[in-house]
């Protein structure tokens, strides 16, 4: 069972996609966990995720913190803080 | 009343604006962001998360409809790109009485910087950067809660 | 920017706001008044001195300017007969930043009520009566001295 | 030296005009002696002067309380509290 990631803005510069499907291992279980082993991927991964301070996420489309349990998600996000409005 | 749209094409503001009034409420607060023509920035490229950005807005407008006694609420933002002195984004508010109106408005836009997820990007002379969120819009979300 | 406008005939919102955007600002709130189609009220007659009106917005807008920073300031006060739906008055402001664009729209608006010499009288099917301030309204304008 | 007296919304009514010309003697000095004295000028003026908690008042296009002195005053006006926006 795989997972949809999607990337914004910068992150998505870095990684050179919008959009992968990803099959973690059992013991990726955190948005942090999949953030670190997304990172071995490529380099571009590695220069997205390089500072997880400066990044946030959703979970099927709701704002989580970067210790979320993955639990059953379907479709992850990673980007930097929004600036709209 | 709620309207939310993202959208690529202008903001028509006429368009919002009556359809508030129409509701028949006493005053209706309007906030609206446009492109500074001040800081060299020739245009902005706002990138946002389709799905997510609509659920975001509408989740905002009942979230104040819950707090205030509103008439209507209108959220607009555009995405994609715009240049200098064109808007980027309007919020509305109709009620009975000013103060719901005003305070409700402030809220929305308020809010909005911090709980959408749209990313800004400046097209300079010398290139493009990304907008780094302002300290103070976490403080002043925060205000409400 | 400071306009100031007390007119007989309808309030041009377009009008308003764009002078208002075209500043260069990055926020523009408004706040418009409408003629509420609840309570049986059929027209609204709005009396004033004239001459006194005029000095009493300008003063305000002046005020408003002292105080934020502002690119622009808009008040327009409708005088004379106007029916249900119709505009009575609008103010905008125009400034770099969200925060003192709303304040000030805020601001504007509670002082309004008890800088200005306007008069209300409603209309009804039964006659006309003139309409009392509202306990607030003191209270509203004293939070901004 | 005489004054011009404007009245508004209601008191106007009451009065029956809008603007006169009055000529109070020495001994009023202040705006509620000004109103005392109008009082009895007429029925009506009695009638919009009747309770002067409710009355407002500008000299030369300021507002003032009602115990203002009134020297130098060449406009005096005379209403309800103010009800715009």
């Amino acid at each position: 069972m795989g997972l949809t990631m999607l990337y914004f803005a910068w992150v998505r510069e870095r990684v050179g996609a919008g959009e992968e499907r990803v099959d973690p291992p059992e013991g990726v279980q955190t948005v942090a966990g999949l953030i670190e082993w997304l990172s071995a991927r490529s380099d571009g991964h590695a220069a997205a995720f390089a500072a997880p301070s400066r990044l946030r996420a959703a979970i099927d489309q709701r704002f989580v913190p970067l210790d979320a349990a993955l639990n059953g998600a379907r479709e992850v996000a990673i980007f930097p803080p929004v600036t709209g409005g | 009343m709620i309207r939310v749209s993202v959208d690529p094409a202008p903001i028509a503001l006429g368009v919002e604006v009556a359809a508030l009034e129409e509701g028949g409420a006493g005053g209706v607060a309007t906030f609206t962001g446009v492109v500074r023509t001040d800081d060299g920035v020739e245009a902005l490229e706002l990138e946002h998360y389709p799905g997510m950005t609509e659920a975001a807005l509408c989740a905002l407008a009942e979230a104040a409809v819950a707090r205030w006694n509103l008439l209507g609420v209108s959220i607009v933002h555009r995405v994609g790109r715009m240049t200098a002195g064109e808007r980027i984004v309007f919020v509305g508010t109709a009620a009975a009485h000013r103060r719901e109106a005003l305070d409700s408005c402030a809220y929305l836009i308020d809010r909005l910087k911090t709980d959408a997820p749209f990313w800004k990007r400046e097209w300079l002379a010398g290139g493009t950067r990304w907008v780094e969120p302002r300290a103070g819009d976490e403080e002043a979300a925060a205000v409400w809660s």
